[in-house]
């Protein structure tokens, strides 16, 4: 058994609206800033034990399909890394 | 090419367009119908049961029709309410779905100029696992709008049932408070002006919202027909909501009209329909967010936080410059002229032109069948509930735990009850009461949707729910003003759904006719059925009222010992029909069908009694629902460190069904004893019974004499009551 | 109404798009006999002033995090500036969100644990009178509505004790009779600290301005903001 | 003038209590996951003009410090790359 650190970076979908980027965006113009969009969303890291690296991207695959992130709005990449 | 089942239109709705427009529609004027059409929006099926609702009232100023209602509070001030539904969205994505249903009723009171001052939420839920997962994000989404935009919700309704796993109901009332001066509506939109679009831009978020997903049974094949969801935006919500009062107060607009379902095409179409204008639309001047729309996008995108404003000429520079003190964008995107047309331009072509009068008022509607209503006058044959013989502590436990009737504040505690500092009665009582400032009178706020009582007999159960609200309201003394609905079904197409939903309005038009109160607006969601399998047909009742003293309402729990408790009008004949103890048992039952006379003069009683409590040593009132009397008592004495106590004496015999029958339009009171016999001599003069039933206690316990004595631990009913947990239900 | 202060006190009342508390502040300041100045976030210098109120609710929707965006917002410049001059700066809710942010109060206010916006009356117990402040003593306990979904106070490691030395911490999370301890602490702040002071800076998460009558459930919120004022306070009043 | 996207990378400083990542890793658990630990932060992403990297890289970093991430409880990483 290995221990893995799995670091989910979960989105919004495309499309989808991001009041939070809006307010954000706004505010960083107000500050001087130059930035044209900005997007929020999840950084999530999940220590999994785990028999080698493929079982150990498989469950955090699941992990991220049936709860990180929402199925309705959001798309996660996930990348697993020994620690 | 679309076809109309793009859209979600029949063969036979598509002929009627043909004819109607004497030409074939194209792609985006299709989808124009799609949408207007659709259940969602032209009550196609509704509106002939809708027809039965009184309208008329001394105090309405609008009726059905507006965003919302609007009633007469006093010489300043008008009160704009309505309910609204957000089932179906809030099934696909729970926490936006609820949170804007929530932002989709504020903008219906504020286009009517009104400043939101509340909001109350009536929620079904499943008890399967999916159902808690829907139930957290659900309320975290009402609160997550409402809490941000600053409006109090002050009271709510929840119940429980496996039928509503894949069906949640989500209804919002929403409560404005309207200066007189500042009347708006949809209707007064004049040739000349100049049409806004303000607020959020458009997106890609909900089309088919109001065709598909509202409109049609949910399956596995509407699945894929699912939108990018619509997200809500509170903070937007806000400044859209400022900026729009703002307009309003400089009267710097003609109309305004709120986006909701179907967007631009809903709102266009309904304004030019209600001002009896034309109005052209140059869809490239939309502001869109994303690249690529098209003019059927745009025209169908259900992209929250707009409004739709009409502003003549001659005050559109400063309309401009008031929006923008709110740093919202806007855009000029049409025009209104006579006619009765809604006309789009793409790039200075026309790309659709449809009369709105065909658009909005002459969808084929649903023709009942004669004598229909024939079948409403008999009460429904069902096995009765039945009757235990003996009560015992364990069915009071049943019933205190069962979901329907334990303690709320987990779901309450997370909404904001208490800003914009009115709120003198929170969700910690059964409706809300709120003072307003300087005005003597006070607005109470009171809600109802019992889930069971329809089961079985839809009239009964209609009737029952108004009898209800009225109740709550009676017990403060208060005046109704008016009634609003939310109507949950099942599929229309089916003719036993369709007359169970129908039957349910028909019992809520009888007792508002009988009880005098009007209907000045509702919504109605039908459709709630996944995989064939319908909610049971649900009412959400809500009313709003002028309070004579809110700043001392009359208590609902008794705060001495000595004092006698009664029962105001108690049924001659009471049955479990519909109760949850009848649930508990086994076998729900035919809920029981009201006697309008004596119920309109309890109600009326109890009225002038809670007017001037301490004329009649009034000291503290509950009216009687879900869980019956028990719980009602229950909650009366119930608490973290409970003081007072009750005793008694009930019929052995009948001892189960005088405490658990809830049939609507009784009260249990706590009056001065020294006044104890006037009260019952009153009562009889008024031809309302009044059963004395005991007297409080300095010992935390109920404690009921019927043949035998059992007693009820206060700390332990308050357990209950906090806990639930009853193993077949939700824990 | 008390008309006991001079009634020339002018209260500056920092309104951020978003801030949905500032009328209901406005409401309790005027009904305490002093005048509000409603001041929009894009100002860059303050007229003449007594105080400042940055009121609650939701600035910016409370994205990004709560506070942080109006905490960058043009008038904080000149709210730095009164700050050093020594003007009472009172900050509510997402006013003391704000003024952490800002770094103008020590310590940030994280989300609270169980992850929902929590809504419901408090009791707070004064455990240190804030400077300027007249009519509260330590022990005193005001019940105060509190509602927020970031309400949890932290402050990096090693600072608590500090902020205890220097009577910094002014009110505590208790239960009604005024005892601190973890069972009447809502949302996890540490120490269940619910109000900050630093020099003639405060913030708390309880809404005084919501508890100004019997009938609304409270009126100590009353008290606490004629204690703000330098009023006696006399209690009913 | 070249368009960067920034990624933020916002996390609680260790030590700092995260009651969000240990609400979820308890449903994971529940859910039959072996996980051990979970991290719950922010991941920002900013659209930046600037005229190469190393004045993006600088544009960004100044966006994290001054209102990204909150510099009493967070800390923040970002990579800067031309879109
Ligand atoms: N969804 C809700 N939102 C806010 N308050 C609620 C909600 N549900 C219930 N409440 C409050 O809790 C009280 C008890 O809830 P419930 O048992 O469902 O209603 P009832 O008053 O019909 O018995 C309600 O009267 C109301 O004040
Ligand atoms: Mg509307």
């Amino acid at each position: 058994m290995t221990t893995y650190r799995a670091s989910f970076y979960v989105g919004l979908k495309e499309g989808v609206l991001d009041p939070a980027g809006q307010a954000t965006l706004q505010v960083l113009h107000q500050m001087g800033f130059s930035a044209t969009e900005v997007r929020i969303g999840k950084w999530i890291q999940v220590m999994i034990d785990a028999e080698d690296v493929v079982r150990a991207q498989a469950i955090a695959e699941e992990m991220g399909h049936r709860i990180l992130a929402n199925p309705v709005m959001e798309t996660f990449d996930v990348t697993v890394t020994p620690v | 090419m679309l076809t109309y089942k793009d859209v979600g239109l029949s063969e036979g709705e598509y002929q009627e367009i043909v004819r109607l427009l004497a030409r074939t529609p194209n792609d985006l004027e299709l989808g124009l119908f799609g949408a207007l059409w659709s259940e969602h929006c032209s009550y196609k099926n509704s509106k002939p049961f809708l027809a039965w609702l009184p309208h008329e009232g001394p105090f309405v100023v609008q009726g059905p029709g507006g965003n919302a209602g609007v009633v007469r509070f006093n010489q300043d001030y008008d009160v704009a309410f309505k309910i609204e539904s957000h089932n179906h969205p809030s099934y696909v994505e729970p926490l936006q779905g609820a949170a804007t249903g929530v932002g989709g009723i504020l903008r219906d009171i504020i286009a009517m100029g009104a400043r939101p001052i509340a909001v109350a939420d009536i929620l079904k839920f499943g008890t399967n696992q999916r159902a808690h997962a829907l139930r957290h994000g659900i309320v975290e989404g009402i609160g997550a709008y409402g809490n941000a935009i600053g409006i109090p919700t002050v009271t709510g309704s929840v119940g429980y049932s496996a039928l509503y796993d894949a069906n949640p109901l989500v209804n919002v009332l929403a409560v404005g408070l309207l200066p007189q001066s500042r009347h708006i509506g949809a209707d007064g939109a004049k040739p000349g002006s100049v049409l806004l679009l303000m607020g959020q831009s458009t997106g890609r978020d909900g089309i088919h919202g109001a065709s598909l997903l509202a409109s049609q049974d949910f399956g596995t094949e509407t699945e894929s027909m699912r939108p990018t969801v619509q997200v809500g935006d509170p903070f937007m919500g806000k400044l859209l909501m400022e900026a729009t009062l703002a307009i309003v107060t400089e009267g710097l607009a003609d109309a305004v009209q709120d986006l909701g379902a179907a967007g631009l095409t809903s709102a266009l179409a309904e304004l030019a329909y209600a001002s009896q204008v034309g109005v052209t639309l140059d869809v490239g001047a939309v502001p869109c967010r994303e690249t690529g729309m098209s003019a059927y996008d745009i025209m169908l995108s259900e992209t929250q936080e707009r409004m739709l404003l009409s502003v003549p000429k001659s005050h559109l520079e400063a309309a401009l410059r008031t929006i923008k003190t709110f740093d919202l964008s806007v855009a000029e995107i049409g025009r209104v002229m006579p006619g009765d047309f809604l006309r789009i331009y793409l790039d200075s072509n026309q790309v659709a032109d449809v009369p709105t009068q065909v658009l909005v008022a002459s969808c084929p509607r649903h023709v009942l069948p004669n004598k229909f209503t024939d079948r409403f006058t008999l009460p429904a044959n069902s096995e009765s509930a039945p009757i235990p013989l003996t009560i015992d502590q364990d069915l009071g436990f049943r019933v205190l735990r069962h979901p329907d009737c334990q303690d709320r504040s987990p779901i309450y505690s997370r909404y904001d009850s208490t800003i914009q500092v009115r709120t003198v009665w929170g969700p910690d009582h059964d409706s809300a009461i709120l003072h307003l400032g300087e005005a003597s009178e006070g607005l109470q706020i009171a809600v109802s949707a019992p889930s069971r009582w329809a089961l079985i007999d839809s009239v009964a159960g209609g009737y029952a729910v108004v009898v209800d609200v009225l109740s709550r309201v009676a017990s403060q003394g208060a005046v109704p003003l008016g009634l609003t609905d939310g109507i949950n079904g099942g599929n229309p197409d089916k003719p036993e759904e369709y007359e169970r939903v129908a039957g349910l309005v028909w019992g809520i038009a009888q007792a508002a006719r009988d009880f005098g109160v009007p209907v000045t607006g509702g919504n109605v969601s039908l459709h709630n059925e996944t995989e064939s399998r319908a909610i049971w047909p649900t009412a959400a009742l809500g009313v709003v009222a002028r309070h004579p003293h809110p700043k001392a309402p009359v208590a609902d729990r008794p705060d001495a010992k000595g004092l006698t408790i009664a029962l105001v009008n108690p049924p001659g004949d009471p049955t479990l029909g519909g109760s949850v103890l009848a649930e508990e048992l086994g076998r729900i039952g035919a809920y029981p069908r009201i006697a309008p006379d004596v119920t309109i003069k309890a109600l009326n009683l109890m009225g002038t009694w809670a007017r001037d409590p301490d004329a009649v040593g009034l000291l503290a009132c509950r009216s009687i629902g879900v869980g019956g009397l028990f719980v009602a008592l229950s909650r009366a004495l119930m608490s973290r460190a409970p003081q007072y106590g009750a005793d008694l004496r009930l019929s052995a015999e009948h001892a189960a069904l005088d405490l658990f029958n809830e049939t609507a339009g009784q009260f249990l009171v706590f009056l001065d004893p020294a006044l104890k016999n006037s009260w019952v001599s009153r009562a009889q003069d008024g031809g309302v019974t009044v059963k004395i039933l005991g007297e409080t206690t300095d010992s935390p316990q109920i404690k009921i004499q019927a043949g035998r004595t059992v007693t009820f631990e206060l700390h332990a009913l308050w357990q209950a009551f906090r806990e639930g947990g009853g193993s077949n239900h939700v824990g | 109404m008390t008309r006991s202060m001079d009634a020339q006190r002018e209260v500056g009342i920092v309104v951020f798009p978003g801030s949905n508390c500032d009328q209901d502040t406005i409401k309790a300041v005027r009904e305490l006999g002093a005048t509000p100045r409603v001041l929009d976030y894009r100002l860059t210098e303050l007229p003449p002033l007594d105080r400042l109120i940055l009121p609650g609710g939701f600035s910016y929707g409370d994205y990004l995090r709560s506070g942080a965006l109006a905490a960058a917002a043009p008038i904080m410049d000149a709210v730095d500036e009164a700050a050093l001059l020594g003007m009472p700066v009172l900050g509510i809710c997402n006013g003391f969100q704000i003024l952490c942010e800002r770094g103008l109060l020590p310590g940030a206010l994280l989300p609270n644990p169980h992850g929902t916006f929590i809504s419901q009356l408090e009791t707070v117990r004064v455990t240190a009178v804030p400077s300027g402040f007249s009519g509260l003593a330590v022990g005193d306990h005001l019940a105060l509505p509190i509602a927020h979904h970031e309400g949890s106070y932290r402050i990096a490691e090693g600072q608590l004790h500090a902020l205890f030395e220097q009577g910094q911490v002014f009110l505590q999370y208790s239960d009604p009779d005024g005892a601190v301890h973890a069972l009447t602490n809502p949302n996890g702040s540490v120490a269940n600290i619910a109000g900050i002071a630093s020099g003639s800076v405060v913030g708390l998460m309880p809404h005084p301005e919501r508890a100004m009558a019997e009938y609304l459930g409270s009126a100590d919120g009353r008290r606490f903001l004629q204690a703000w004022f330098g009023q006696k306070g006399s209690p009913g009043c």
